[in-house]
Parts: C-alpha cells; sequence; structure tokens
C-alpha cells in the first residue's frame, strides 16, 4: 500500500473511502451491496460470533446473495451478544441480537431478502458524533 | 540558593529546597518517629521506601497524611506532627504492623535493641485493637545468619543494603500483599544463595527478622571444660565499638577493658588478631612485591592487580561473580585464619596442647566469619582451624551474661606471644587500612629505605571508592580501595573494561570496613558512629609504639623458628588458600530423544 | 420488498417483558388478525429501546410514532385507531416533561437516546482490522489538522479548554497534565496508554481497543507530538489477547500508511509505538507502579512527587494517560473545544462510559454525557433491575468506589458529585446490585479483592485492609459485635489517610459507605446474627415446613452430608447440627417446603 | 517449593535464550520474556527463572520476586484443561462462587491445583470484562457465560 505522505494525501484517501462507502450503501447503485457485520469483541466471539459470521459467509454465498460480510467490534449490547447488523442498500443499517443460526438464517430470509423485519431487532439508543445514524 | 520557609508545629523553620519535611523537623528539635526509613549520611546509603508510614503528618490542604521521610519542604506550608489525626493514625498503623508480628520480645535475639519494640514503647501502644492472621514462613539458619521472616516488618532496609549498596541479589521482595515479604530466589535457604553473609541486612535490621547465629552458649559450655584449653583473638574493630555495648560513647576505645573482661570470662589466652593481621602483612605484600617485580620484569603469565582477601565476604562474592578474577586476589589467608592456623600448630606445639583439645574462638565484628571458619580448607581432618567465631555483640552478651561490670573492669594487656602487634595491625578494622598497613611494609622492603612518614592520610576516608598514586621511590604505585561491594563491583567491571589500572586493591565488604561489619554494635540508622570508630581504629594506631607489620619482634621470631619465611612452602601450606568457582548455573538440561 | 406495510415493534427487553410486553405482542397480532390484516402489518418484538420505566414501549412503523406503557387492552385501540384510521392513540404518547407537550414522534425521536457515543463513536461501526475503515470515518484527521496547523502549545490549550479529565479514575485535567510534561526540558520523553484495565466489572477500555485501536494509536501521536516525546507505549493486560492481536494490527498498518514512524505526514514528526504487557496486578492502574512494571520490576507504586511527568519511564518524563481518555481526544480536536465543554457538568466535561452491569437487564456499554443520572442509566438504558427485583444498591468506582442507594438515583453524575456521595468515578464500573445482595457481603467481596491485589508495600494497606476483611468476615459469620463497626470506620479512616498509593487512599471505600448507607443491615447482622439479604450462610437456619412437605424425599437424597431425615410420605426434618447451610435442599424442593431465615 | 530439579527439554531452553536474546538481554525487558518464557514451558518452574536471570544479568531472587508479584505468572504446572472461574463483581453478584464451588465439589481440588490426573487445573481469574455474559468460566481459551451450578456437569464434560 501506499504511505500517506501529506494532510491532503490523508484527506483524498478518506473521500475516496468515504465514497467507495456511499456507493455500496446507495440502493439501486451497481456497486451497491449488502452489509453484514458481525461484532466481534471478545464478548462476542464467547457467546459464538464466530460461527454466526461463518454461516452468514458461507449461506449468502449458497443463497446467491451479494453480500460483503466483516467483523466489527463491541457493540455494547452485552446482554444480546452475539449481535449483527445488517444494512440493505439504500436503506439504515438494523442491529439485531442474540443472533444464532437459526436467527441468522431467518434475518437473510425475511430481512436481506425481502426487507421483511423480524424479532429480535435493537432500536438504537444512543447519539452518535458521525453523521452515520441508525434509524429504525 | 533561595531558603524555604515553613512551618512545623508552629514553629517556623527557614530550611533549602529539596529538604524532607523530616529532616526540617529535626532541625528544630521534632523528632518525628520513623521506621523503615534509614539514612546513613557519611556512606552515602539511604533507604527511604515511604511504606511503613510512621512518619506521617498533616500537610495543610493536603487530603492525605503525608509521610515526613520522603515529603520535600514547600514554601509555605504548615505542617502538624502531633495532632489527634496524626497520633490516631500512627498509633493504628503501628498497632496494625504489631497485629501481624510475633509477640515473644521477651526471649527475642533483639529485645533491647529492636526499632519495632522502641518504637511501640514511644507511641505509648498498650493494646491492639486490630488483632488477626499473622504471616508465617519458613524459618532459615545459615552458618551465619538467621531469618525469622515472621518478624519482617518489610521495612526493605535490607533488600536495598544486599541489592543497591552490596548488589549481592541474594534478597527481594516476594509475593505481594499481606504474604508480601522479603526472601531469596524461590524462598529457599540461604546457603543457597548468592549471600555472601556480609551481614549487613543484620545491621540494619529494625526487628528480630534478621540476627547473626549464636555461639555464645557453646563457648561457655567450652569455658567450663576442663579438657580443653580455649584460646580467643579479637579482631581490631571490636575495640573501637564494644564500649558502645555498655552505654560508652562511639568511638571510645576499650582494648585493656577487653581484655580483662574475656580473661574473666576464663578463656586460657587471650590474644589478638592484630598480630595475625601483621602475619598477612608479611605474606601479602611479600607476595605483592613478588607480583609487583615479575610483572615489571616483563613477565607475561603475571597479572595486577594485587587483590586483598582477608575479608572473608569478599572472597564469598568474586567466587560467586567474578570466578574469571580468581587468580588475582591474594592467596593470603584473612588474619582470622592466619591466627587459627598458627595457634593450631606452632602455639599448640609450644603449650603442648593436642590440636583437638585446643579451642580457637574468634571475636569478630562480622557475620561471614563464622562462616569462613566452616570453609572445609580451613579444616585438619575435619578440625577447624578457628573453632567458633563470635560477634561483637554476642562478646558483650557473654560479658552481661557473666556479671562482669564492664566499666569498672581494669586495663590488661594481651598474653604473649600471639597478642603482640603492630599499629599496621590495628588499622586492618578500617576501609583503607589493610592496604596502608601493606604500604608501610611494602615501601621499605621495596625501596629499602625508610618511611618518613608513616600515616597515607591519602589512602583514608570514608568515600566508597578512592584511588591515590604513591611514590615508591620514583616507581609510582596506583592503589584503589573500595568498600561495600557495590563499590567493589564497580571498581572490578572499570578494570575488566580497562578504564583503569591499579597495582593493589583493597576492597572491604562492609560500609567503612570491619568498623561498620555485621557483628558490631547496632548503629540504628546514625554513620557518625562509624566514623568515631574509624578515629578510635586511626588514634590505636598512632599510640602504638611500633606501627609496621615487618617490624613485629614477635613476627620476626614465628618466621625465625617456625616458617621460615613469607612464602615458603610451610607459609604456603598454613597461610595461603585458593579459591572456587560458585558461579555455575543449576540448571539441568535434558537432552532431546531421537 | 417487504410486503408488510407497516411494522409495529413491540419491545421485548427484559424490563418491558417483565411488564407484559409479550402478552401485548400476542394481543396485537391476533387483533390484526382478527382484522384480517397480518398480511399486511406485522409485528416485530425487538430488543430493549432503553425505556424501560415507561414500558411496554410500541413503535408503529413507518411513522415512527412512539406509544409508552402499552397494555394489552391496548391492542384494540392500537389496531383499530393507528393502523386502520390513521390516528395516533393520544393518550399513550409520551408526555416530555420539560414542554409537557406529547411527542408523536413524526419529528426527531430521541427522548428514549440517553446516550451519546463520543469515545465508542467507532466501536461496532467499523472493522478493526481494516485501517481504510478508520480513516473513512475521520481517523487520523485529528492529528493531520494537529501537524500542519496548530503547535503543541495551541493544542495543549484545546485539551485544557475543553476540560477533559483523566478517565481512569483521578479525573486529573488531561490538558494540563500533557502542559507539565511538555515543559519538561528532557532528551528523552515517553507517552503511555494505560490499557491494564483492572476494574472487575469494567471492560470499556477493551471494548475500545478491541472494537476501534486507531483511535488510540492518533490520540497517543498527538499527545507525543504536544509533549515532544517520539516514543509511546501502551501497557495492556495480558488477559486481553484480542485487543493486543487487533492493536498490533492496527499499529502495523499505521506503519505501513505512515501514520505512525519517521516524518508523519511530512511534518517532520517522529512517532512509534511500542506494547508492554501487564502480567495480573490491579495496582499496576496506579501510574507509578505501572511504570515500574513497565521497566521489568514489581509493580509497585512509589512516593509522588516526583511524578511520572517530570521522572517517569527510565526516569524521563512520561505522560500516561488511559484509553477511554485517549478516545476523547480526536473528536475534540476536530469538533474543538466548546463543543466538547458544552457537554456535561459545570466541572465534568464531556461523557462517561460506564460499563453496566449486575443485576439489571441491559447489561453492557453505556456512554451517557456527564450529568446524566443514575436512575437515568440504571433504569431506562439499563432496563431496570433483572427479574422484576428491587433495587439496592450501585455500586460505582470498583474496589475504589462506594455503594449508593436509593437515595443518590437523582444526582447527576460526574467526577465531584460521586465523591461527595461517597463514591468515586473510577474507571466507570457500575454494578447493580437487589434485594438479594448482602451489603456486608460486598463490602466484604470488595475487600477481597484489595487484599489480594494489595501489593503490600506499605503497612496499612499490606495489613489493614487485611484486617477490614477478617472483621468483616467474622461480622457475615455471626460473630460480629456490635464495637465491630467502629473499629472498621476507624480502621477504613486510618488506610485512607496513611496509605502510600490510590488503591489503599480508597479501598476502604466500600466498607465506609455500605456503613452510611446499610447501618441497619450491619446491625442486624452483629445485633440479631441475621442476614436480611439472606446471603450469609452462616446466618441462616433451613428448616422444612410441615404444612407444605409431602415426603417426595428429594431433599434427603440431595443433602450432601445427609442432615435431612424422613420417611417417603412422611414430613422430613434438618438437623441443624449437622446442615452445611449449602441451601440443595431449599433449591431441590418443588413444594416450597424448605424454608429459610 | 519442592527441592527436585526439574529437567527441561534442550530445545526450549534454545528457544528461551533467543527469546532473550531479541530483546536484547535488557533486565529492563524482564515481564516481557517471562511472558514468552511461560508460553514456552507452560509454567515458570525455578530452572526457567534462573535461565532467565543469567541470560537478563539480574539476580534470581529479582526474577522470582516478580514472578511471585504478577497473578498471571506461575510455577505451577496448569493442567491440559486449565479452567479459570471470573471473580469479577458482576460474575460474583451473579452467582460466581457457586460454580466456583461447583468446580471444587466436581474435581475435588482446592483453587490453584491441578487434578492428580493432570487433566484440570483449577483457579480464579480476574475479570475477564465479559460481564455481559456473566457468570463466566474459561477452559483454556474457550470462553463460557451465563454458567450455573448445574451447567458445570456439562462442560466438564465436553473434554472428559
Amino acid at each position: 500500500m501506499n504511505k500517506v505522505k501529506t494532510p491532503d494525501d490523508l484527506k483524498k484517501l478518506r473521500e475516496d473511502l468515504q465514497g467507495k462507502i456511499k456507493l455500496r450503501e446507495s440502493g439501486g447503485h451497481p456497486e451497491s451491496i449488502v452489509q453484514v457485520r458481525v461484532a466481534m469483541a471478545t464478548c462476542g466471539i464467547a457467546s459464538g460470533a464466530k460461527e454466526v459470521m461463518t454461516f452468514f459467509m458461507e449461506e449468502l454465498e449458497k443463497r446467491g446473495i451479494d453480500a460483503m460480510v466483516t467483523q466489527t467490534g463491541c457493540m455494547s449490547y452485552c446482554y444480546a451478544e452475539p449481535t449483527v447488523e445488517v444494512t440493505l442498500p439504500g436503506k439504515s443499517p438494523l442491529v439485531f441480537g442474540f443472533v444464532n443460526n437459526r436467527k441468522a438464517d431467518e434475518i437473510i430470509e425475511k430481512y436481506i431478502k425481502n426487507g421483511e423485519l423480524v424479532d429480535g431487532i435493537i432500536p438504537v439508543t444512543y447519539h452518535t458524533i458521525t453523521e452515520k445514524q441508525q434509524e429504525v | 540558593m533561595n531558603k524555604i520557609k515553613i512551618t512545623i508545629d508552629n514553629k517556623p523553620i527557614e530550611v533549602d529546597p529539596g529538604t524532607s519535611l523530616l529532616k526540617a523537623a529535626d532541625t528544630v528539635g521534632i523528632k518525628i518517629p520513623t521506621l523503615c526509613y534509614l539514612h546513613l549520611e557519611d556512606l552515602n546509603i539511604e533507604n527511604k521506601p515511604g511504606g511503613c508510614r510512621i512518619c506521617v503528618v498533616e500537610v495543610a490542604g493536603r487530603r492525605n497524611l503525608a509521610p515526613a521521610c520522603a515529603t520535600q519542604c514547600l514554601d509555605g506550608m504548615i505542617v502538624r506532627t502531633n495532632t489527634m489525626r496524626v497520633l490516631n493514625a500512627r498509633k493504628t498503623v503501628m498497632e496494625l504492623i504489631l497485629s501481624d508480628h510475633p509477640f515473644d520480645c521477651l526471649i527475642c535475639a533483639k529485645s533491647g535493641q529492636c526499632d519495632l519494640q522502641k518504637l511501640a514503647q514511644d507511641l505509648g501502644i498498650r493494646e491492639i485493637h486490630y488483632k488477626g492472621e499473622q504471616s508465617h514462613y519458613k524459618e532459615d539458619r545459615s552458618p551465619s545468619i538467621i531469618r525469622d521472616m515472621d518478624k519482617c516488618i518489610l521495612c526493605r532496609r535490607c533488600e536495598m543494603m544486599c541489592n543497591d549498596f552490596q548488589t549481592v541479589g541474594a534478597l527481594s521482595g516476594i509475593n505481594r500483599g499481606f504474604m508480601a515479604v522479603v526472601a531469596t530466589a524461590f524462598e529457599q535457604d540461604l546457603v543457597k544463595s548468592p549471600c555472601t553473609y556480609c551481614g549487613q541486612c543484620v545491621a540494619v535490621c529494625p526487628t528480630g527478622a534478621l540476627t547473626e547465629v549464636d555461639h555464645t552458649n557453646q563457648i561457655i559450655r567450652l569455658l567450663a571444660n576442663p579438657k580443653k584449653t580455649v584460646i580467643v583473638q579479637t579482631a581490631p574493630a571490636v575495640r573501637a565499638a564494644l564500649g558502645e555495648e555498655f552505654g560508652l560513647e562511639p568511638g571510645t576505645l576499650v582494648t585493656g577493658k577487653l581484655v580483662s573482661a574475656l580473661k574473666q570470662l576464663g578463656f586460657d589466652y587471650v590474644f589478638d588478631t592484630d598480630f595475625a593481621a601483621d602475619l598477612t602483612i608479611m605474606e601479602e605484600g611479600t607476595e605483592l612485591l613478588k607480583r609487583l617485580t615479575n610483572y615489571l620484569n616483563g613477565d607475561k603469565e603475571e597479572s595486577l592487580p594485587i587483590l586483598t582477601s582477608c575479608c572473608p565476604a569478599w572472597v564469598n562474592f568474586f567466587e560467586e561473580y567474578f570466578p574469571e578474577l580468581n587468580d588475582i586476589p591474594s592467596t593470603a589467608r584473612s588474619p582470622q585464619q592466619m591466627f587459627g592456623a598458627i595457634a593450631k600448630t606452632y602455639f599448640a606445639d609450644k603449650i603442648g596442647v593436642d590440636r583437638k583439645d585446643l579451642v580457637v574462638v574468634s571475636i569478630m565484628p562480622c557475620l561471614a566469619k563464622k562462616y569462613e571458619c566452616q570453609r572445609d580448607e580451613f579444616k585438619v581432618d575435619g578440625n577447624p582451624d578457628v573453632d567458633f567465631s563470635l560477634s561483637t555483640r554476642e562478646l558483650a552478651a557473654l560479658i552481661k551474661q557473666a556479671n562482669i561490670d564492664f566499666l569498672t573492669l581494669p586495663d590488661d594487656d594481651f598474653d604473649s606471644p600471639m597478642g603482640e602487634s603492630t599499629g599496621a595491625g590495628v588499622i586492618f578494622g578500617t576501609t583503607g587500612g589493610v592496604i596502608e598497613a601493606a604500604v608501610r611494609t611494602a615501601y621499605e622492603l621495596y625501596t629499602g629505605k625508610k618511611l618518613e612518614k608513616i600515616g597515607f592520610e591519602e589512602l583514608r576516608g570514608m568515600a566508597g571508592i578512592r584511588q591515590a598514586t604513591l611514590d615508591f621511590d620514583g616507581l609510582p604505585i596506583n592503589i584503589g580501595i573500595a568498600h561495600g561491594l557495590g563499590n567493589a563491583r564497580e571498581l572490578l567491571e572499570s578494570i575488566k573494561a580497562g578504564t583503569c589500572s591499579f597495582h593493589a586493591i583493597e576492597i572491604m565488604a562492609c560500609p567503612g570496613g570491619c568498623i561498620g561489619g555485621g557483628g558490631q554494635p547496632l548503629h540504628h540508622g546514625n554513620s557518625q558512629v562509624i566514623v568515631a570508630r574509624q578515629k578510635a581504629i586511626y588514634q590505636e594506631d598512632a599510640s602504638k609504639p611500633i606501627r609496621k607489620s615487618h617490624e613485629n619482634p614477635y613476627i620476626k621470631k614465628l618466621y625465625d623458628e617456625f616458617l621460615g619465611s613469607p612464602l615458603s612452602e610451610k607459609s604456603h601450606h598454613l597461610l595461603h588458600t585458593r579459591y572456587f568457582d560458585r558461579s555455575k548455573t543449576k540448571v539441568i538440561i535434558k537432552k532431546e530423544q531421537e | 420488498m417487504s410486503k408488510y406495510k407497516m411494522n409495529i415493534l413491540v419491545c421485548g427487553g427484559t424490563g418491558c417483558k417483565s411488564s407484559a410486553s409479550d402478552l401485548l405482542a400476542a394481543a396485537l397480532r391476533t387483533e390484526l388478525a382478527e382484522r384480517g390484516l397480518s398480511g399486511e402489518v406485522q409485528v416485530v418484538v425487538t430488543g430493549c429501546f432503553g425505556f424501560c420505566e415507561q414500558g411496554p414501549v410500541v413503535n408503529v412503523l413507518p411513522d415512527n410514532t412512539f406509544y409508552i406503557k402499552v397494555k394489552p387492552e391496548d391492542a384494540v385501540t392500537i389496531v383499530s385507531e393507528h393502523i386502520i384510521k390513521g390516528r395516533k392513540v393520544q393518550n399513550l404518547l409520551y408526555t416530555d416533561p420539560a414542554t409537557q407537550t406529547k411527542v408523536d414522534g413524526s419529528g426527531a425521536i430521541d427522548f428514549n437516546k440517553k446516550q451519546l457515543r463520543i469515545a465508542l463513536r467507532n466501536c461496532g461501526f467499523i472493522d478493526p482490522e481494516k485501517i481504510e475503515e478508520a480513516i473513512a470515518r475521520d481517523g487520523y484527521a485529528a492529528l493531520a489538522r494537529v501537524l500542519t496547523e496548530s503547535s503543541p502549545e495551541e493544542v495543549i490549550g484545546i485539551i485544557k479548554k475543553s476540560g477533559l479529565r483523566g478517565r481512569g479514575g483521578g479525573g486529573f485535567s488531561t490538558g494540563l497534565k500533557w502542559e507539565i510534561t511538555s515543559t519538561v526540558e528532557a532528551d528523552q520523553k515517553y507517552v503511555v496508554c494505560n490499557a491494564d484495565e483492572g476494574d472487575p466489572g469494567a471492560f470499556m477500555d477493551r471494548s475500545i481497543l478491541e472494537g476501534d485501536p486507531h483511535t488510540v494509536i492518533e490520540a497517543m501521536a498527538i499527545n507525543g507530538y504536544c509533549t515532544g516525546a517520539d516514543k509511546g507505549l501502551v501497557y495492556i493486560r495480558a488477559e486481553y489477547p484480542l485487543a493486543i492481536e487487533r492493536l498490533k494490527t492496527a499499529i502495523n498498518q499505521a506503519r505501513e500508511y505512515g501514520l505512525l514512524g519517521k516524518d508523519i505526514l511530512g511534518s517532520g514528526f517522529n512517532f512509534d509505538i511500542e506494547l508492554r504487557y501487564g502480567a495480573g496486578a490491579f495496582v499496576c492502574g496506579e501510574e507509578t507502579a505501572l511504570i515500574h512494571s513497565m521497566e521489568g520490576n514489581r509493580g509497585e507504586p512509589t512516593f509522588k512527587p516526583p511524578f511520572p511527568s517530570e521522572e517517569g519511564y527510565l526516569g524521563k518524563p512520561t505522560n500516561v494517560n488511559n484509553v477511554e481518555t485517549y478516545a476523547n481526544i480526536p473528536p475534540i480536536i476536530l469538533k474543538g473545544a466548546d463543543w466538547f465543554s458544552s457537554i456535561g457538568t459545570e466541572k465534568s466535561k464531556g461523557t462517561k462510559v460506564f460499563a453496566l452491569a449486575g443485576k439489571v437487564n441491559n447489561v453492557g456499554l453505556v456512554e451517557v454525557p456527564m450529568g446524566t443520572t443514575l436512575r437515568e442509566v440504571i433504569f431506562e438504558i439499563g432496563g431496570g433491575i433483572k427479574d422484576g427485583k428491587k433495587f439496592k444498591s450501585v455500586q460505582t468506582g470498583g474496589p475504589s468506589g462506594g455503594c449508593l442507594t436509593e437515595k443518590h438515583l437523582d444526582i447527576p453524575i460526574d467526577y465531584d458529585n460521586l465523591i461527595a456521595s461517597g463514591s468515586m468515578m473510577g474507571s466507570g464500573g457500575m454494578i447493580v446490585m437487589d434485594e438479594d445482595d448482602c451489603m456486608v457481603s460486598v463490602a466484604k467481596y470488595y475487600l477481597d479483592f484489595t487484599v489480594e491485589e494489595s501489593c503490600g508495600k506499605c503497612s496499612p494497606c499490606r495489613i489493614g485492609n487485611k484486617r477490614l476483611h477478617e472483621i468483616l468476615d467474622e461480622i457475615t459469620k455471626g460473630n460480629g459485635k456490635p464495637d465491630d463497626l467502629d473499629r472498621l470506620r476507624n480502621l477504613s479512616e486510618v488506610i485512607k489517610d496513611t496509605s502510600l498509593c490510590g488503591l489503599g487512599q480508597s479501598s476502604p471505600n466500600p466498607v465506609l459507605s455500605t456503613l452510611e448507607h446499610f447501618h441497619d443491615e450491619y446491625m442486624a447482622h452483629v445485633v440479631d446474627f441475621k442476614c436480611p439479604a439472606g446471603q450469609c450462610r452462616d446466618l441462616m437456619i433451613y428448616t422444612i415446613d410441615a404444612a407444605n412437605c409431602v415426603g417426595c424425599t428429594a431433599c434427603a437424597r440431595v443433602c450432601p452430608v445427609g442432615a435431612i431425615a424422613g420417611e417417603r410420605k412422611e414430613v422430613h426434618s434438618i438437623d441443624q447440627t449437622i446442615c452445611i447451610k449449602c441451601g440443595a435442599c431449599l433449591e431441590k424442593c418443588k413444594f416450597n417446603a424448605v424454608l429459610v431465615s | 517449593m519442592s527441592s527436585i530439579k526439574i529437567e527441561l527439554h534442550e530445545n526450549q531452553v534454545k528457544e528461551l535464550v533467543e527469546v532473550c536474546r531479541s530483546f536484547n538481554n535488557e533486565a529492563g525487558e524482564l515481564i516481557n520474556v517471562l511472558h514468552k518464557a511461560q508460553g514456552i514451558f507452560g509454567y515458570l518452574p525455578a530452572e526457567v527463572q534462573e535461565i532467565v536471570a543469567r541470560e537478563l544479568k539480574v539476580s534470581v531472587a529479582k526474577v522470582y520476586g516478580v514472578v511471585t508479584f504478577y497473578s498471571f505468572f506461575t510455577m505451577v504446572p496448569k493442567g491440559q484443561h486449565p479452567i479459570s472461574i471470573c471473580m469479577g463483581t458482576a460474575c460474583y453478584v451473579r452467582g460466581a462462587e457457586k460454580v466456583l464451588d461447583e468446580f471444587k465439589r466436581k474435581l475435588k481440588v482446592p483453587v490453584g491445583e491441578t487434578t492428580p490426573d493432570g487433566k484440570f487445573s483449577l483457579n480464579c481469574l480476574r475479570c475477564v470484562g465479559a460481564c455481559g455474559l456473566a457468570p463466566v468460566v474459561m477452559v483454556g481459551d474457550k470462553t463460557y457465560g451465563r454458567v450455573s451450578p448445574d451447567g458445570v456437569k456439562e462442560i466438564l464434560a465436553e473434554y472428559a
């Protein structure tokens, strides 16, 4: 990878990256994609987040859904681990709690495929300082 | 520098910046009690962990009490040392310390000399409100030192002496919380550690946790045994310190009373280790001259400097840490061991007593001597040349037990022949003394000229490492002196690194030399005591009619009648020794199975 | 696309569940089915909305209408009025206490959003192993701005003005700390990140390191720039393997991008970071102990002064801040000191992350503005007490803190208020206790911890805490005396007053605060020899209620010491001389026949 | 302390010496070295501490002082499956003590010891920061959350 040599380099890099993310998230764009983030902090992993992440990766591929499955840190809902955030193109992200393989299957079939809500959504209970807000 | 103005107990004080509250209070007669704190000012030794919390005082504006030892005066500070809050805190902390301390004061070796006991008395502790579980550790008995860590209050003084001052590293704080204590690696016995038995841990221990192995009972029994001839030798530093045990001012010489007391105790002959010190000079001085001559003649095999070898803790130290230098120190035995070897041969023959029935006792300022006399190379068929070594403190205890009123004793003289000595023998008791004694003789032997000025002021003092270049009639001789094993290590490292070169080096393990030995009356943190003893030693030297070892007529006679000459075969056999590598790692490594 | 036109979200958080939210959901489903709307309107049970005091909570989408305190019988109204007629049910709407107006939810719905994420802003949003995701969310932008636009003095000025105080417990002004380190002259300086999170029950630092390691790296670099240090050290618990891995990865990525190393962003500023591992010693959270530990020594604290900012790691000026403190730095730089200081209370600015745990429904990390009340945190964000039990106490500040009660619930949380109420902020542990928790045992638990973790260097902490623990132990065993309480108090005060470091200076707080707030409970132990919470085994007596016992023999079979005798189908009895009070019989009995007193 | 000298494998010793070298044999790296050493040997017997002391040129007493200060370091070999019960506050108030008691009863060993067959060792742990899952038990690297005394049997059965 290229070194970031000046503040302008950094700014340009940031804008590039943000642009790509926007494209991924915007509905209808050819580069848009379903994004699944699995909270993989210690608590999450201990509650089975790894298995859930594997399930998502394998099943989404098997079921022919173009999706990006990534890990992320603690979403702070420790009582509801494992937690998974799903962002459909053009939509606000949704967080699901207590996700096991069965729940993951339901999320894929109902929410990811049809946009139907399923039980276990965790409403957002906080403000953040970044522009990206999720709203149910 | 601008003075700082503070108020302690309503007394205004001006002090230099950097002064601690403890020292500042002291200047106006306010003695804040301490326990873990130790400052041997003249020796640059300080222990200030701030751990015991006895010296806490109230500083206006601060949330918590402050330890006076570790708190620096700041301008405008208002300090109270005796408020209700301070007194309650101090007493409570003291009660806590006592609650984890055995209550066996009456039979404790340290009773009457114990800082903790005195403090409990001063603070008026009459009850312990917080009794509970006490910490217990395995007792450890080595040839010299007993460690009863149940009595440890974690002042860390021993750890500081062992590591910072001596760099021996036998001790460390271990565990944590309630079971924290100072111990050896793996809590093994001292004998399995790199301990040199210098006894400086004992010298600074405020409680009975560290004491010397007590041999007084064996001595009482032997003195009562009519079949045994019991003779005693007393080291030079003992006479400059023993008086302190009987309330005399530090630095009071009590040579005559010492001899009287020993005779009254029933020793058959009372001799002087100074005699053997003169003998040591003959052997070591001759060895120095021989090695110096070889070296100057270009003998590649010969290496300098020569290192003194009369300090047994130092011998243990270099065997452990500098085994590669084992051929550098003089092979001469220490005066204690030379005395023993001569006593059990020459003198035993003279009085017609079998060596098995002749008991040699030494009175030493030292605890390592207890270990030294048990070394195998100083035994003949299992019979040691020196049977028992008592510390100055043990002798005082013995005198008290024998109902002897030390202060009213008349002066007496050492017995002949091994009680006759010179001023050179006396100064063995202080740092710089052995090398000065050696130089007095070596100069005259080397140059064939008479010394104009016998005292070598340039070799004296209390600095940890000293060096001087002496003029041997045109030949410059570089002398190095170190006391304290940390200083010795520094000097040796610089020799190994080639950054300095000496012809001869004197090393003593204890601060100030033997006068500050681990077996001396306790200084209780006052280094002036050691300085006073040093003065006394030089005073005794100056008062001696003969001040050069080679002029001691009885030494001459010993060579004439028995040894022949210095470094003769007989001398080698009786007066010299060899050193062992004690550094080897003890790890067993298993070869891989194929 | 979803076949549903509308969704009715019913909170299924534990708090709402206990107020019958599941019955409500069922009622809504039945009502929808009866009206033939099941194909168009869906009922979704969700996690906690963080508004449990007002539960059960219902949110109707897409118009985003919140209903509170909804009972199962309200299902009919919601469906007939809101779903069918499109009219909001006024009496179920939330009333804003400030304006006394009904919040109908069409505007910004944030009455349930007590939290504000500054330190946790990226946790759960980025892949911590991809620096690009951090950069996309403004990672290293603050560093870039600092290096190009500001002098170290200016940056320190911003941090000072922001009012940020150390989040590790002490609450010392971060800007002032930086300033002191920056003004000391030295050939080498260090900045250290204290990641030896040790308070039992606090895990926010771990979460930040696992979720957003770059923010720590960036902030340390800014700190280095300000103080004149080119070397940073992270002292991290070895028990946090995942955090270590992610931090290592992040450091390597930052190096590859040139955001660590020589001449960062062409500014001429050099900075790099190394890791040092803790090895399980709570006291190493104290900065002098931490520094000794980093130097390879026993982690024993030393007297301050000298402060680490003057004489720290290897004797060089060293600035130590904790993870959460660092995580606040980049936003302060980017959004300004005024923005930050507009959040919080007069003397405590910004937010604080709490690790909410214990007998609370929504265990988790909570980041709230300073000044939020304990009630809001526990009962709204935290969803109230588990299993519908009664709130008894909340412990803040870990072993250094105290136990607060009902009467403290409405105090705005900040450094000074917590200290004034006998507790402290600490690193942000917040453990909720209910009626089943014995406060004497809780105090004993904390002392157990302190005794275990005291380094042993100073006598009051080494021996005093042991004695406190022993006295508490005797009390819980029924051997206490009324004057033990005076002894506890005096000893606690002396330990606080005389100990060498913060550990001992605060370790008696759990004892003092419980003594003050739960005096009656202590008295019950030492006068009546009873444990009101029923937790102290030795004070309990198990008996069998003849009225309920059916003689099933289950208790006799489960008793590990054979203390229960009785024939089948006859009333059993417990031999008190043998009973070890293990409680096995109580758990086994299906007929409520085992009584505890 | 047992006085029996244990034998170390040559390749492990070589690895340890190499570790010390990788830290430039600096005394200040003692704790980092001990972490690696415990990684190699599983624990820190006296012999390993002696090698570390020799390589870093510090006293063995100091190494021992450091090893006994930090709870992460152990001089007792752990069981094949080391069991650690979190004793953090969250776990405590949610009944960790009862879980610990159950482990003690099932394994018949006190805390800090290993079963005679060397299979399990039982230890308490400071907070592992998984308070959301309290009470937490770790077996090796695997974390078990929300463990009840009844669940102990199942956990042990996994390693039977």
